[in-house]
């Protein structure tokens, strides 16, 4: 088979292009939420600094191989992620690698980092590590599901799982949107995204004032800088896909960045007035409000 | 020839003879009868041949030189023989057994003996219906005398009881008798028989000439001498207080020839009567057994056992006009498997000094006795390749095609229990603590007669494997391959390993051409991952006694499996793998419980096959499996049922899985792969056919493969919810492999194309990383000594290679790219937009992550975290257990990055099935009608990728400073020991809180219960044995008033 | 020494006794080593802004001044715009902040912590407490000068300081770091053995390793 | 004291107790807080018989008092009745070598906290407290116990601890005085160290 080599340097700068969209806008939204705090939160350029800075610490300790691949894992399954979905619809280019494989692909692609990452954590011996983990994969399972069934109702819908495909069927007004003709699904989707997004109240894998700080506990210096270069792309990736199946996708930068940030802010918002879940609290969350909706979603197709 | 007379000529002269001889010359007194039973074996045994070679024909017996009926004749016909020789041979390896309390006793008690062969001779042969009743007091009378020679005082008490009864029953015959002989005029049996009818020669006789009411009598009293319930609590005082070679000789041999009387009187009776031995066989066999399963006394059990197996051979006479000229085929198979098994038995209770089932460990001390005794319990449990099993097939699918289906319920609900407490001992006698007295004693004598039943059991199976006009089991390859272990057990273990991996290897590369893609992929897993998975095998050192007989047991059984064509090769495969599965499980340290709930559950599930096969088969013997799509509507929902939850028994579907968890992890560490990455298959192999011949199937308007779909999708749930609260690795692996069955059966159940390639993937995928997971986890719970994961932990360092292949395997299993798991779950995303069926779904989808859950546990808790004290010497695996693990691990990296290779052939299979919805191959990418995926661009992307970022880590993060386990921030404290900072037990607390109500044990309490109630109903049962005399004498009474009150009723 | 980090004989599975020496087998023995500067001068230019400008200050109250941080983060001080912030593991934590009277049991946890943190690290004693003692300068149980113990790069007096105080100082440490003269994590590895002798003049049960990784 | 006093005061508490313990006389501080003088063997029983029969359920504390002159520690057990709010203090004196009391953990589990406390900070042994020598503060401490008035806190923390030098000490009131008013107090130097140390 022929191998459009262009496509690599296309997708590097796909990466480049969200690697720094993703770092501004976690300093917005920090700074969004220290204007609910009434504070003048962090500079907008703050995040290059800390990245910076973690960067050029001087020492650094290693728990084990596993605990030095962690971080390697955690930033393959974040680029992975943003490559293996085309992030612009109807570019050639931007479509990045997303010949590999379909929609599927980069559901299941979403684990690759997070398992990694776990079992880094793991290897550090440090108990809270564990603890988080525990925390994040039984909250995990029951806030995919609504989501789960929301990518099935909308596979259903388009007949097809391909995210190009999904995104092509969108096309020609906002009222194609899946948003408008399948709204249960995106509802359910939603629900999901909340608890997929490490903020409140479903932020209880990192619970900074209960397990400081979950998983990374051990991570530092470099490998926590590779963990926040992850940071930077990863929720992206997650809202790009979403943007695709759901908000008729995007076909300029200038919309992918509005898109994004709109899509973000509906777990900032909830996030920033929100307290904390337990875990048992979460789980019944998103089985009673979430997981009905999701049903309807897939019945009503 | 020898002329018959001699077999009542001898035996009587004979014991004349031994009255003349002194007191004192005790040993030729024994050495004359011991002579003169040998001769008397001789001459049936060439009558025998004779007559079944063609070379003879029966002989009538003339005694008066007058034909009948002016004088009474005996007849000598092939059923004739076969009984007289097995009474004989009986009678002879009986005085061979009692050497020593026969020289005890002397020249009288030899003598009795004697008369007793005799008597149980002239009951066989004689054609005369009071000279029946002559040899019926001859053999109580016998009976007793050898009872009462006995210095046990139960012993007196029981012959007391037992003269008693007999003399009911010689009252009732006699007076049956006599009004027989007014109403018939003869007392010949062909005669009576023969007696002119409007109905025809022998039919109703009786109730024309009004001889119904001494026919009535003459079948109660013969009856009773069968010890029918509730009128046989002397019999089963006898069976427990008399010698044991006593017990034998009066279980095989009066019991055979009681059986033929019953069998001879019944051909005057017409077939009316064949319903009431068949409801008195029923009774009996279901209530003896059940009264069998709280009891713990060897010699009473094996009391109740014959009691119910008698009660067996009544049942099979009683389905006379049925069978037809397979009458004697099924009736003598049955019979003999009784009378050889439990001959044999009781002379090995003849060995033990204690009463108790446990005590039989004792026999542990030689292994051939354990043979003989798995050899006699399946032989009387009908497994293959035993004559009950051929027996048990032809009665059985004769019962289906006449519609008899309440007497083939009990007969296979009475078997599972006589299973359930057979197999439960056979538990005690490989797992339990011998008792502390010396070795077993083995006299020559006392061996003798337990070696020639042995030979004569396999005999009796090859013989039967001939009659039946079956495969003969015996003579296929992988079975004679698997019993060519038995012979070979004398060699160390590294050599039987390496010849039974040529063997499997050998015998796949011979039969390769014979499979199509779908079998070849389940040929490939059973021999030749049979094979990589024996490599564990070289761990281990020694001779390792009964593991390579029991495993090459269930290798053959799935060889032939693979290979059936008929239902009858398919089922006698089924069985074999059962038992072969069972002998390997049992093994395992603390598996007797499990192994034995393993095997009631597959035997369960083997009989509702069984059931299935015989309604499908509509009376014919068997059924080509390409044939079952011919069933006719009415019955193929029934067939679907009953095949589908025999299949479903095999792969633990919910609500039948309880064995799985047990049997899998109390395995040994190379057996746990074994039946659960490959035996499992084996039930998806029949779903695969089951649906493949009968399609979608419905029964009152519901559509079965629609509720297999909720079963399926219930099953992975739980499977994986179970899975994440386990603290034992390997009950872990075991409620995954449940889970993961449930995606199987969830595939195939959609019924469509693509469902059923995620199946087969499944089916592969399984049994790379179950298999590999189960090896790396056996490895290491022998390295350190426990299965509980919160005992161990960090063990990466020590164990890199076992967790390597730990990680690898739940990656895949996961189904996170870029290993072949995401293939499965790939097809199954494509599966799932073709189906209708939405809600199970929903199910489906919950199961999905809750495996990363079990996963994370499995891998965290072990390998990361704290290291312990004691372990912080513990070595790798062994090289032999770590091979195949390499090798799983090679394997699941080509299948994913080549899926093709496999898929691109059954995919071209499954559509002639399903023609539409396949995947097409455009250059590396797999395309289906909905997505696409790309399988080595997937592997390179990320390996690219995580190769980079690897890079650019090292660079910036090269001088890492390399830290130890309580370097940890903690808070500012420090660790206090590994056990307080290892965060293991109970690693999902949460979850439980919010989940937890659903792992609930309902199915284990629901089987629980169900024993507890049959157990129960046993005890019931024994009660009514309280061992008075008076209560044995108002249960005689009842059982023949009640029997003559229903006579009558039903012929006034 | 405490029991559980006294030598003890363990069975392994395999029934072979073998001795466990919880000092040497569960923790890592190196010393710290003098972490030179990166090669070029630009580079460590940038990285002492970066360093300047992104001070992330362990969570960790170890006196009354404690007290005096939190309204640090409040809207009225928000020294979150000053690119300061608080992590809960010294792991990830640059800036030690000894925060008032420190005695000789919060010492220990307080050395734990700060050998935890990974070069370049600071520390900053606030209050008189941990310049001269203050007010505990006859404590039976208080340290009366923190540099004896760990190298400090700035001390912001008052008892107590107010947070515009702190603000201030953090201000000052900026310019320190941004000089490249908070080189305080070089200094106790260069000085090791001297810091050591204090910390264990004054800390009777020394149940941890010399350096603590 | 008067029999006939109101039996839900302390008079009548202490009346009732006066039956069955040789107790001193009370003396209120305030309404609803006296004290109460025993000898220590009957402090135990004295306190059971207050939690179970006058429903003085709650220890507020237990405190000592190191009375060097007399050879004697003073242990207060502050008990307190919520419902009728009530606080009465037993004041038993023990002495000081060998300082020993018995336990009353059995009684309220959390008394063996103060008596750790006190085990730490006074040395006075109470027989079977749980974890009565785990240090709260004081680990490894290898002097007399600190809060005996016999230890000399300053010298100890001269000898033990480094000082840094040139540190002065103004008295606070008497130097603001001076800053801010010097000419209402000539005769006071503002910048002379007045150190007491």
């Amino acid at each position: 088979m022929s191998f459009d080599w262009m496509r690599i340097p296309w997708s590097l700068v796909t990466l480049f292009i969200v690697f720094n969209y993703g770092l501004l806008l976690n300093a917005l939204i920090a700074k969004i939420a220290a204007r609910v705090g009434r504070r003048h939160g962090i500079p907008l350029w703050q995040n290059y600094v800390d990245l910076i800075k973690n960067y050029g610490q001087r020492t650094t300790i290693s728990h084990g191989v596993h605990f030095y691949l962690g971080p390697v894992f955690r930033l393959t399954g974040g680029i992975g992620l943003l490559l293996f979905v085309p992030t612009l619809y109807g570019s050639a280019y931007f479509a990045n690698l997303s010949f590999a494989g379909d929609l599927i692909l980069a559901l299941y692609f979403v684990f690759f980092g997070t398992l990694g990452m776990a079992l880094g954590a793991g290897e550090s011996g440090h108990p809270y590590a564990a603890l988080g983990v525990s925390r994040g994969l039984s909250q995990v399972t029951a806030a995919e599901l609504p989501f789960a069934l929301a990518v099935f109702a909308v596979a259903l819908q388009y007949q097809t799982l391909s995210v190009t495909e999904i995104v092509a069927a969108q096309q020609g007004g906002i009222h194609h949107w899946t948003l408008f003709t399948n709204p249960l699904a995106v509802a359910a989707a939603m629900l999901s995204f909340l608890g997929s997004m490490m903020r409140p109240p479903f932020d209880l894998v990192l619970a900074p004032q209960e397990i400081p700080i979950g998983p990374p506990t051990e991570y530092h210096s470099s490998y926590l800088a590779l963990l926040q270069t992850n940071r930077a792309i990863f929720p992206i990736a997650k809202v790009v896909i979403y943007m695709n199946l759901f908000f008729g996708g995007a076909t300029n930068w200038p919309v992918f960045f509005l898109k994004v940030f709109l899509i973000t802010m509906v777990s900032v918002v909830v996030g920033v007035v929100s307290p904390r879940f337990r875990v048992e609290q979460s789980i019944r969350w998103f089985l009673i409000w979430a997981v009905p909706i999701g049903i309807l979603a897939i019945l009503w197709v | 020839m020898p002329n018959p007379i001699l077999l009542i000529a001898v035996a009587l002269g004979t014991a004349f003879l031994l009255g003349l001889l002194e007191e004192r010359r005790r040993r030729l007194a024994w050495a004359i009868s011991l002579a003169a039973l040998a001769f008397l074996s001789w001459v049936p045994a060439t009558w025998l041949l004779a007559l079944a070679t063609g070379q003879a024909a029966p002989v009538e017996i003339l005694t008066a030189g007058a034909p009948p009926p002016f004088a009474i004749n005996l007849r000598l016909g092939l059923a004739e023989a076969a009984l007289t020789l097995l009474v004989n041979l009986t009678g002879l390896l009986t005085t061979l057994y009692l050497k020593d309390r026969l020289l005890d006793l002397g020249r009288r008690a030899m003598a009795v003996l004697l008369v007793a062969v005799m008597a149980l001779d002239g009951l066989i042969l004689t054609r005369d219906l009071f000279n029946l009743f002559v040899f019926v007091e001859l053999t109580a009378i016998a009976t007793a005398g050898l009872l009462l020679l006995s210095d046990d005082a139960r012993a007196l008490a029981a012959g007391f009881k037992y003269l008693m009864v007999a003399q009911f029953i010689s009252v009732l015959l006699l007076i049956g008798i006599l009004f027989a002989y007014h109403a018939g005029g003869t007392l010949n049996l062909d005669g009576l028989a023969g007696a002119p009818s409007v109905l025809g020669a022998g039919q109703g006789w009786i109730l024309e000439a009004g001889g119904g009411f001494a026919f009535l009598l003459m079948f109660v009293a013969l009856v009773a001498e069968l010890k029918p319930f509730p009128a046989n609590g002397w019999a089963l005082d006898i069976y427990e207080s008399a010698h044991p070679a006593f017990a034998a000789l009066f279980a095989a041999a009066s019991g055979t020839a009681a059986l033929f009387a019953v069998d001879k009187l019944l051909t005057i009776g017409g077939s009316e009567w064949l319903g009431a031995a068949t409801a008195i066989g029923l009774a009996t066999f279901l209530i003896a057994h059940l009264c069998a399963l709280p009891q713990d006394n060897d010699r009473r059990l094996l009391g109740y056992s014959s009691v119910a197996q008698t009660g067996l051979v009544l049942v099979g006479i009683g389905q006379r006009d049925l069978l037809g000229d397979r009458y004697f085929f099924v009736a003598f198979g049955l019979l003999a498997a009784h009378a050889v098994a439990k001959a044999g038995l009781y002379w090995l209770s003849g060995l033990m000094a204690e009463r108790g089932l446990s005590a039989w460990a004792a026999l542990r001390g030689q292994p051939w006795l354990i043979l003989a005794f798995a050899s006699f319990l399946a032989l009387l449990t009908g497994l293959p390749p035993f004559p009950g099993f051929y027996a048990k097939w032809e009665l059985i699918h004769h019962l289906a095609g006449a519609d008899r289906l309440a007497p083939l319920g009990l007969i296979l609900l009475g078997t599972l229990i006589e299973a359930g407490y057979l197999f439960r001992w056979f538990g005690y006698v490989i797992k339990r603590p011998p008792p502390a007295s010396a070795p077993l004693p083995c006299p020559i004598h006392q061996a003798l007669p337990i070696l020639v039943a042995l030979v004569g059991a396999w005999g009796l199976g090859w013989l039967w494997g001939e009659l039946s006009g079956q495969t003969q089991l015996l003579l296929t390859w992988p079975l004679a391959f698997a019993l060519l272990f038995l012979l070979l057990e004398w060699l160390p273990s590294w050599v039987k390993n390496t010849l039974a991996i040529a063997g499997l290897l050998a015998f796949f590369a011979a039969t390769y051409d014979y499979y199509d893609p779908l079998r070849l992929i389940f040929a490939l897993i059973f021999l030749v991952g049979g094979a990589i998975i024996l490599l564990a095998g070289y761990a281990t050192s020694g001779q390792r006694t009964g593991f390579y007989p029991s495993a090459l047991l269930m290798y053959a059984g799935l060889a032939i499996l693979v290979l059936a064509e008929d239902s009858f090769q398919f089922f006698a495969a089924w069985e074999l793998l059962t038992i072969g599965s069972y002998f390997l499980i049992l093994r395992g340290q603390a598996a007797e419980p499990h192994a034995l709930s393993y095997l009631l559950f597959s035997l369960g599930g083997a009989f509702l096959l069984l059931t299935g096969f015989a309604l499908a088969a509509q009376g014919a013997p068997q059924l080509a499996l390409a044939d079952l799509g011919g069933v006719p509507a009415s019955l193929s929902g029934w067939v679907f049922v009953l095949l589908a939850i025999g299949f479903m028994t095999k792969t633990a579907a919910l609500g039948l899985h309880v064995w799985l968890p047990g049997a899998h992890a109390e395995a040994e560490t190379d057996v746990s792969p074994m039946v659960s990455g490959i035996l499992l298959k084996a039930g998806l192999f029949g779903l695969f056919l089951l649906l493949m011949h009968l399609g979608r199937q419905q029964l009152y308007g519901i559509e079965l493969t629609h509720v297999i779909l909720w079963i399926g999708a219930l099953t992975a749930l739980f499977g994986n919810l179970l899975a994440a609260f386990q603290e034992d690795a390997k009950r872990l692996l075991a409620w995954s492999s449940i889970g993961q069955m449930g995606y199987a059966l969830f595939g195939l159940a959609l019924m469509n194309h693509l469902g059923w390639l995620m199946a087969l993937m499944f089916v592969i995928n399984h049994y790379i990383y179950k298999s590999m997971l189960f090896l790396s986890l056996g490895g290491v719970a022998k390295r350190t000594g426990t299965r509980d994961m919160y005992r161990m932990g960090g063990l990466i360092t020590l164990m890199p290679l076992s967790f390597i292949a730990v990680l690898i395997g739940i990656i895949a299993i996961s189904g996170v790219p870029p290993l072949s798991g995401f293939g499965g779950r790939w097809i199954f995303y494509n599966a799932i937009l073709d189906t209708e069926a939405r809600l199970p779904l929903v199910i489906l989808f919950f199961a999905g992550p809750i495996a990363f859950l079990y996963l994370f546990r499995l891998i965290h808790t072990v390998f990361l975290g704290q290291l312990k004290d004691e372990h912080r010497r513990v070595r790798e695996a062994p090289f032999w257990i770590l091979l195949p693990q390499m090798l799983f691990v090679a394997l699941l990296i080509a299948f994913a990055l080549v899926p093709g290779v496999a898929l691109r052939q059954v995919d071209g299979y499954i559509a002639r099935f399903f023609p539409d919805g396949g995947l097409t191959w455009d250059g590396l990418s797999i395309v289906s009608h909905y997505g696409y995926w790309n399988p080595v661009s997937i592997m390179l992307i990320i390996g690219v990728i995580f190769m980079v970022v690897f890079a650019w880590l090292l660079f910036v993060n090269r001088r890492a400073q390399k830290v130890k386990q309580f370097n940890i921030a903690f808070a500012a404290e420090r660790p206090y020991r590994p056990e307080t900072t290892h965060f293991a037990w109970n690693f999902f607390a949460p979850y439980r809180k919010a989940l937890g109500f659903l792992t609930l044990p309902l199915a284990t309490r629901f089987w629980d219960t169900l024993a507890d109630l049959l157990h129960a109903a046993g005890d019931l049962g024994r009660r009514l044995y309280t061992g008075n005399g008076q209560t044995y004498a108002f249960h005689f009474l009842a059982f023949a008033s009640g029997l003559i009150l229903w006579g009558l009723g039903v012929r006034p | 020494m405490k029991a559980e980090l006294e030598k003890r004989l363990v069975t392994g599975p395999d029934g072979v006794e073998f001795e466990v020496d919880p000092l040497r087998d569960y923790y890592c023995d190196a010393l710290p080593e003098v972490q030179r500067p990166a090669y070029l001068r630009i580079v460590e230019d940038l990285f002492n802004w970066a360093r300047a400008e992104s001070i992330w200050i362990l969570g960790f109250g170890t006196g009354c001044g404690a007290i005096e941080m939190r309204p640090l983060m409040t809207p009225r001080f928000d020294a979150y715009r000053y690119g300061i912030q608080w992590r809960p593991t010294p792991r990830q934590a640059n800036l030690f902040v000894i925060s008032g009277y420190l005695s000789v049991k919060t010492l220990k946890r307080v050395i734990r912590s700060y050998e935890q943190m990974q070069n370049p690290k600071y520390v900053v004693g606030l209050g008189s407490c941990t310049l001269n003692g203050g007010m505990y300068f006859d404590s039976y149980n208080t340290i009366k000068r923190l540099d004896q113990y760990l190298p400090v790069d700035l001390y912001i007096t008052g008892c107590m300081p107010r947070p515009e105080a702190l603000l201030a100082g953090f201000l000052e440490l900026k310019k320190l770091i941004r000089a490249g003269k908070a080189e305080g994590a070089n200094q106790y590895a260069a000085n090791f053995a001297w810091y050591k002798a204090n910390q264990k003049q004054v800390i009777h049960d020394w149940d941890m390793p010399d350096y603590n990784w | 004291m008067p029999s006939n006093a109101d039996p839900m005061s302390l008079a009548g508490v202490h009346a009732r107790l006066q039956a069955l313990f040789p107790l001193g006389d009370l003396a209120p501080r305030r309404a609803g807080l006296a004290f109460v003088d025993l000898p220590a063997t009957c402090a135990p029983p004295a306190l059971s018989h207050l939690r179970d029969r006058e429903g003085f359920g709650h220890l507020v504390l237990l405190t000592a008092v190191d009375w060097l002159e007399e050879e004697l520690f003073q242990l207060t057990y502050l008990v307190c009745n919520r419902e009728a709010r009530l606080d009465l203090g037993l004041r038993v004196r023990i002495p000081r070598e060998p300082a020993r009391m018995e336990s009353i953990h059995d009684i309220w589990p959390t008394a063996a906290t103060y008596q750790r406390e006190l085990r730490e900070m006074f040395g006075i042994d109470f027989p079977g407290s749980p974890r009565l020598d785990e240090a709260f503060i004081l680990e490894d401490w290898r002097d007399i116990p600190p809060y005996r008035r016999d230890f000399d806190t300053l010298r100890f923390a001269r000898e033990n601890f480094a000082e840094r030098p040139g540190r002065e000490t103004w008295d606070p009131a008497s130097h603001m005085r001076q800053r801010l008013y010097p000419e209402a107090n000539p005769g006071m130097d503002p910048s002379v160290p007045g150190d007491r140390s």
